[in-house]
């Protein structure tokens, strides 16, 4: 019963700060929103018996790439937006079709989920989901993916540089 | 001769020397070099090609491969394979290619400035090209190989070209390539069909197998459509033909040579290879159109040449002119005329090119082919003179000559057909005036009267490499005008043996037509003077 | 039987087409990153859902490296903002079209 | 046997050949003409000596000799086959008896021209031609001889190709030929269809089965006409008769022995030679020969109106040549096949020694020419020298035309050999007894009248139109001879610039040619003269290569007696007209105002040719020029390329609109997306 309440709790929460970030005129307000939202779900990774991936939600994606943006919007100074932007065609259309996106999503999960296989008790579940067995599975079977992983974030850094920099002249 | 037929992988070594010998051209440094490698590549590939004429016996034949033959899978799950030889029908163009080689070398010699290493690697990558379409027997090797002789074409004709040469060029490449494309449509359809039919399932482009296959009624008429609009695009027939003048004229003497020579070639080929034994009975039911167009692509190409102001230009129009008899002489489907077409196609080659070697011969003077800036040259170029009376004699089809045995085999063959009217033989033969009319006013205009232009008055006559050059094309239009018997006798039994399952396998269609999924198959039927042996 | 994860996979869904909104909707290329990051995060939050409902600890993993893409890609990403505001004045992302073909 | 026959063959072409290359390639060799015109010569004599040889061990059967198979494809196949019978005989003893004497004259007349070699080479080419087409022993061996002729034509009618005018007269004799050539084909193709049809194995034209009776009667009535006119149509392409003749009197461009040779004593007998040879299938279709007849009859007469009109000496005999050609065509037409081959033997002797006569006669003038220009009377290239002091008149405007007779005149006094000869020759073509023309022309005229007399009316008009004919030689021929060598010179100066006779080598052959002229007739006599030795030995009774109508037609002698006084009368009446009436030998050119007075408005259209030559020119030539300039060139250039280009537009059309969808911003693409994922999901829900 416990679950149930704090799962909708922490969705409500996501759902507000995401639609928060949206509306936003301000964009720091709007990755503050975003910040919220990232909260609630890590919470919800938490109740979902993935503690580890809740903390390295936090520490990764709240804690350095938000403050990365929340760096860059100050870097930039960028003005609010002075008013609600007019609603041309494609604003419309795009609204709409998100809208039915959507409703196709919740369909496609409220009809065909019969496909999956049988559930796994939660406190096996729980078990198989701790921070040892994500160790071991990463440095065993995922271990070549692992480096790829380092490689990637390595061109990352230096891409970045490269970009930010002013030219040489 | 005969200790050449005995070389193992003669066709295969036929088909891929000038390529390997393009690649040797590659890595010399000097242009002369360059240029000796390819010379003693084609005359290599000459001699070789001699083996395969002295090894290709008409008078035996094995029911399902053709001779000298080489046959290795290709793609592993699909009937489709590396699968070469020769027999009859594509022994003659394959002497008419690997002879041309060597003269378009030597008339590029002087002629060719720029970027000599990328032209004559060029063309000797084109002659594998066109030798693999002679030389294959299965239908997706043909195509891409046909394919293939595109590319180098576009190439000679785009960069060492006249002045709008790229035009000529892209024109040249997109047509053939749609017809080309609209092609690979029929081979997969009819490989899978006879993959199905008759070969448990799997797609095959095996030309024996193919030609066995009785194509049910309704498919045929669309598939013979698409395999004849790509090789009627290439011949080229009446209303696909505009290509032709273009790249002729952009074209360097040497692309000429080939395009001429050769390259129209592989379309009739593909007329009498494919598409006529597959589609017997839409080729039966088509055949007064094919006349049509035939006939017309003769009187009117014959009277826009007349009206043709550049040299080059009149020859191109001239050789839809003479194309015209050849696709006639294919869909009258009787032995004579179908002799005399694939004939025609070889004294085409011979007489069209050395026109073509002669007008570049005075281009390479006077730099240009406007055939009003000459007039009375007869009196400073003899030599000249003499070689191209003889070629315009030959091609007008001056009994004698080679031009009048392939002419009138095709005539006569074609009257006694009942594809057709005799009304289109009567036209027709009136293009045996009309190509005297035209060529005559050609020679009327560049070669007698007084001199008018100044600088006529110092034309250098023909030097020893040019006369080099002209002399076994000379020799060869008496030869084969006199002795023509020999050659025709190579190509007979298989003339026969394809009409005659075509003829078969058109009945049994025919009577098939009923059970939507009667399977028909008929052996290819060699005619009796050929030992067949399994 | 599998009502949580219904659950869990509708938020999701709620919360990738708010990502997907905000990308066609908003016209600062901060938002539309941020929503891009969105986007994933609901990604992230279905893995985990059928991460623990089939006790699969492949979908975690597959979470950490997404993260770590999320990560890298927000560097570049930023710093192409940068450079862009940098020699056009704005992040609007209608005014530009160097994309034009 | 084979090796003569392959030697009179191949001679003439290893000779041409020789001579050829090594005047093209050898340019040294092309200075001593004695070689090339001895070697040249033998090429003919050498043949003719062989021939005589054949003739002599000839007695009666047919001989053929094959040599290698030419073409074989399905159920053709042709081999190089030649044929020894009577007719082949008697034609290869006039192409290479006739020939040998003109090579012989070339040598002379030839003389110093810089193509000499050029000039041997193309005339032995064209015995062998010549001979091909005579000895072949099936159509198409006598096909390659029968186009051969018409390029040699074409090569020596334009010698002197650096006047246009000549090679222009070369390219409209082989075009006309080329049309003739295109009925000839048709015909083999009839032929080769409705045997093959019957038969089963092998056909290939030759004479021995195609002229048997069974292979004849394969032929349905309709057919066999077909053929025959086909023939005949490609008989007067070569032949030069209605319609196809316009090419001939062009034809004199070419030097004089060339007309002598081939437009006189050869070529032009091949469509004879062609329907003689053919007579068994031309016997079986009766309203063919009608239309040979007749047609023959009225080029006969119209030539001979034409002639009378012409100033120029070569033009005269040219059309001279036509009329009596149309002459032969009678003769084949009332089925005297054998007459016409006699006459074609006769006419070879008399119209090469005319010929050869006006040759000299030009080349004489040609010196005249040149020493009038040394003097300044003339200019340069003979036009009137316009220094008022040398002021000169021409009796005809333009250059001075060495072949023109009316600046000719009294020529006997300077050129006795030349104008004895030519005498004697016109006398025979006049047909005055006993030579040669009276004997053959009016055997010829009996024919027809004989076969009117035995009930085929038409051949009484005939026989008419062949009277009047031989009328209208006998004057234009007189006129000729008395314009040229009779009367007081009326060239400019006559006093003191003389023409003077021509060496041996020209005179000669035309001695030896008048005699033949007058020797010739006797091998033909009538049947009251003690029967005609060519019909014994050309038909044979009926074995002979020459067919003869069946039925025996008879005439009682006092008829033949009559026509044969009728046949005096005609020739010496015209010859007395001619030169006592009109007395052109003593007022010249003058003489011909009374013969316009005569003809009234009709000498208009004699000299102007019956404008047939405009009327061609108009109906057929300029169609097909303009057509083709005007019509097909730009309907090629535009509306084929144009679709072409058409489509290239208008996908480039397509393509500038879809790039505008491409606008840059990245939202739009965004938007492609999301769209992309709703249809997905749609797919997965309903599909």
């Amino acid at each position: 019963m416990l679950e149930t309440f704090l799962f909708f709790l922490f969705a409500v929460v996501a759902v507000v700060g995401a639609l928060g970030m949206l509306i936003a005129r301000n964009p720091v307000s709007s990755a503050l929103c975003m910040i919220m939202t990232l909260f609630a779900i890590a919470c919800l990774y938490v109740t979902l018996d993935a503690a580890f991936i809740g903390v390295i939600q936090v520490l990764i994606y709240a804690g350095a790439i938000m403050v990365l943006f929340l760096f860059v919007i100050m870097l930039l100074n960028l003005e609010s937006v002075p008013r609600l932007e007019q609603l041309d065609w494609r604003k419309v259309a795009a609204f709409v079709l998100g809208i039915a996106v959507l409703a196709e999503l919740l369909a496609v999960i409220s009809l065909r989920l019969d496909v999956l296989p049988e559930a796994v008790a939660s406190s096996e579940a729980a078990e198989a989901a701790s921070a040892t067995n994500i160790g071991i599975a990463l440095l065993t079977e995922h271990a070549f993916s692992l480096e790829m992983i380092g490689v990637l974030l390595l061109a990352a850094t230096i891409g970045a540089v490269m970009l930010a920099k002013k030219r040489f002249v | 001769m005969n200790a050449l037929a005995s070389i193992p992988h003669l066709v295969s070594l036929v088909i891929f020397l000038p390529a390997a010998g393009a690649l040797v051209a590659l890595l010399l440094p000097s242009d002369n070099g360059v240029k000796w490698t390819a010379l003693v590549t084609m005359v290599v590939t000459f001699l070789l090609s001699l083996g395969l004429y002295a090894g290709f016996d008409p008078a035996v034949s094995t029911a399902e491969a053709p001779q000298l033959m080489a046959k290795v899978n290709w793609f592993p799950g699909v009937d489709v394979s590396y699968f070469v030889g020769v027999d009859g029908l594509n022994l003659l163009l394959v002497m008419l290619t690997t002879l041309l080689g060597p003269i378009v070398i030597l008339s590029s010699w002087t002629y060719i400035g720029k970027q000599i290493k990328g032209y004559y690697t060029l063309m000797l990558l084109l002659q594998t090209g066109v030798l693999g379409v002679f030389l294959s027997f299965d239908l997706v090797l043909f195509y891409v190989f046909f394919e293939i002789t595109l590319i180098p074409m576009y190439f000679i004709i785009g960069i060492w070209g006249g002045e709008n040469r790229v035009y000529a060029a892209i024109k040249f490449v997109l047509y053939t390539l749609v017809g080309s494309l609209l092609m690979l449509v029929g081979v997969l359809w009819l490989g899978f069909a006879a993959g199905d039919a008759i070969n448990g399932g799997v797609f095959t482009a095996d030309w024996y197998q193919l030609v066995s296959f009785g194509v049910p009624l309704g498919a045929q008429g669309w598939l013979f459509f698409l395999f004849l609009l790509a090789f009627a695009i290439k011949v080229p027939l009446f209303p696909f033909h505009t290509w032709l003048p273009d790249a002729h004229v952009q074209a360097p003497t040497g692309g000429s040579v080939v395009l001429a020579g050769v390259l129209l070639k592989m379309g009739t080929y593909g007329l009498i290879r494919f598409t006529i034994p597959f589609f017997p009975n839409a080729a039966h039911q088509f055949a007064p159109l094919l006349a049509v167009l035939a006939v017309v692509g003769i009187i009117y190409g014959a009277l826009v040449a007349f009206a043709q102001e550049d040299a080059k230009k009149l020859i191109a129009y001239s050789s839809v002119s003479h194309l015209g008899f050849v696709v006639l002489g294919l869909f009258a489907f009787t032995t004579e005329a179908v002799q005399g077409a694939m004939f025609q196609m070889v004294n085409h080659g011979i007489s069209t090119g050395a026109l073509f070697l002669l007008i570049g011969m005075l281009y390479e003077r006077r730099h240009t082919r406007n055939m009003a800036d000459f007039g009375g040259i007869a009196k400073t170029v003899p030599v000249f003179t003499f070689f191209m009376m003889l070629t315009v004699f030959a091609s007008a089809g001056l009994p004698g000559l080679n031009g009048f045995v392939g002419e009138f085999l095709i005539l006569i063959g074609s009257w006694k057909s009942s594809a057709f009217s005799v009304v289109f033989v009567i036209l027709a033969t009136t293009g045996v005036i009309l190509s005297a009319v035209y060529l005559l006013w050609m020679v009327y205009r560049t070669f007698f009267g007084e001199i008018t232009h100044e600088e006529n008055r110092t034309i250098k006559d023909l030097n020893f490499r040019e006369i080099g050059l002209m002399v076994p094309l000379a020799a060869l239009m008496v030869w084969l005008g006199l002795g023509p018997a020999p050659f025709l006798d190579k190509s007979e039994a298989v003339v026969q043996a394809i009409l005659n399952t075509a003829e078969a396998k058109a009945r049994a269609v025919e009577a098939a037509a009923g059970q939507p999924d009667a399977i028909v198959q008929v052996p290819l039927r060699w005619p009796d003077t050929v030992a067949v042996t399994e | 039987m599998h009502l949580a994860l219904n659950w869990y996979l509708s938020l999701s869904a709620i919360l990738f087409v708010i990502g997907v909104l905000g990308v066609l909707l908003r016209r600062n290329a901060i938002v539309i990153f941020l929503s891009i990051e969105l986007m994933l995060n609901a990604a992230n939050l279905a893995l985990v859902a059928f991460s623990q409902t089939f006790g699969d600890v492949n979908g975690q993993i597959l979470v950490f490296f997404v993260m770590s893409v999320a990560a890298a890609e927000a560097a570049v990403g930023l710093a192409i903002i940068i450079a862009l505001f940098r020699n056009r004045e704005t992040v609007n992302v209608s005014e530009i079209n160097l994309f034009r073909g | 046997m084979e090796t003569s026959v392959l030697l009179i063959i191949v001679l003439p072409l290893a000779l041409a050949a020789f001579n050829g290359l090594m005047g093209l390639f050898v340019p040294a060799y092309r200075k001593n003409e004695w070689i090339i015109g001895g070697l040249g010569t033998a090429a003919v004599a050498i043949p003719f000596v062989l021939a005589v040889k054949l003739f002599l061990g000839f007695h009666g059967e047919p001989e053929v000799v094959t040599y290698f198979t030419w073409m074989a494809a399905g159920d053709l196949q042709i081999e190089f086959a030649y044929r020894i019978d009577q007719l082949s005989l008697v034609m290869t003893l006039i192409v290479t008896g006739v020939g040998a004497l003109i090579h012989l004259y070339s040598i002379g007349y030839m003389h110093g021209d810089a193509g000499y070699w050029r000039f041997f080479a193309f005339m032995n080419l064209f015995i062998f031609a010549m001979l091909n087409l005579v000895l072949a022993e099936n159509l198409l061996v006598l096909f390659l001889g029968w186009e051969g002729v018409g390029l040699c034509s074409y090569l020596l009618i334009g010698f002197w190709y650096t006047d246009l005018k000549n090679s222009a007269a070369a390219n409209k004799a082989f075009i006309v030929n080329r049309i003739g050539d295109f009925a000839f084909l048709l015909a083999l193709f009839v032929i080769f269809a409705v045997v093959t049809e019957k038969i089963d194995g092998s056909f290939g034209f030759d004479f021995t089965t195609l002229l048997a009776p069974e292979t004849l009667n394969l032929f349905g009535a309709g057919t066999l006409l077909g053929v025959v006119l086909l023939f005949f149509v490609g008989a007067t392409g070569k032949s030069a008769q209605i319609p196809l003749f316009v090419w001939l009197p062009d034809a004199m461009a070419g030097p004089t022995p060339v007309s002598a040779l081939i437009h006189a004593a050869t070529m032009v007998t091949s469509g004879l030679y062609l329907l003689a040879r053919l007579s068994p299938m031309v016997l079986m279709a009766p309203a063919a020969m009608t239309v040979i007849a007749v047609v023959g009859a009225l080029t006969a007469i119209m030539a001979a109106t034409i002639a009378i009109t012409q100033h120029d000496i070569k033009r005269v005999l040219a059309y001279s040549t036509v009329s009596q050609l149309g002459y032969m065509f009678l003769a084949v037409g009332v089925g005297a096949y054998f007459v016409a081959i006699f006459h074609v033997m006769t006419h070879a002797f008399f119209k090469a020694c005319l010929f050869l006569g006006s040759g000299s006669v030009i080349h004489a003038m040609h010196h005249v020419e040149h020493e009038l220009e040394h003097k300044g009377v003339l200019g340069s290239n003979g036009e009137p020298n316009d220094d008022p002091l040398k002021r000169v008149e021409l009796p005809y405007e333009g250059d001075f035309d060495a072949q023109d007779m009316r600046t000719m005149g009294g020529l006997r006094k300077y050129m006795p050999w030349t104008a004895g000869t030519f005498l004697v020759a016109t006398l025979a073509i006049a047909g005055i007894p006993p030579l040669a023309g009276f004997f053959s022309k009016d055997e010829i005229l009996f024919k027809a009248f004989e076969l009117g007399y035995n009930g085929e009316m038409w051949a009484y008009f005939v026989w008419i139109v062949g009277v009047v004919t031989a009328v209208l030689t006998a004057i234009y021929m007189t006129r000729a001879y008395l314009l040229t060598f009779e009367g007081n010179p009326r060239w400019p100066d006559a006093m003191d610039t003389k023409p003077h006779e021509s060496p041996w080598t020209m005179t000669a052959p035309l001695v030896v040619l008048a005699a033949l002229a007058v020797v010739g007739g006797f091998v033909g006599l009538p049947a009251v003269l003690g029967g005609s030795k060519i019909h014994h030995f050309l038909v044979h009774d009926g074995r002979g290569p020459v067919a003869e109508p069946l039925h025996e037609l008879h005439v009682s002698p006092s008829i033949e007696w009559g026509l044969l006084f009728l046949g005096l009368a005609i020739a010496s009446g015209g010859v007395l007209f001619a030169w006592f009436v009109i007395r052109w030998g003593a007022r010249g050119p003058e003489a011909d105002a009374s013969v316009k007075r005569f003809f009234g408005p009709l000498y208009g259209t004699f000299s102007r040719k019956y404008s047939v030559d405009q009327f061609y020119q108009k109906v057929i030539v300029n169609p097909v020029v303009n057509g083709a300039r005007l019509v097909f060139a730009p309907f090629d250039e535009n509306a084929v390329d144009g679709a072409v280009n058409g489509v290239a537009k208008m996908v480039q059309g397509m393509a500038l609109r879809l790039r505008g969808i491409q606008t840059g911003v990245v939202q739009h693409y965004a938007l492609a997306f999301v769209l992309g994922v709703a249809v997905v999901l749609a797919l997965m829900l309903f599909a």
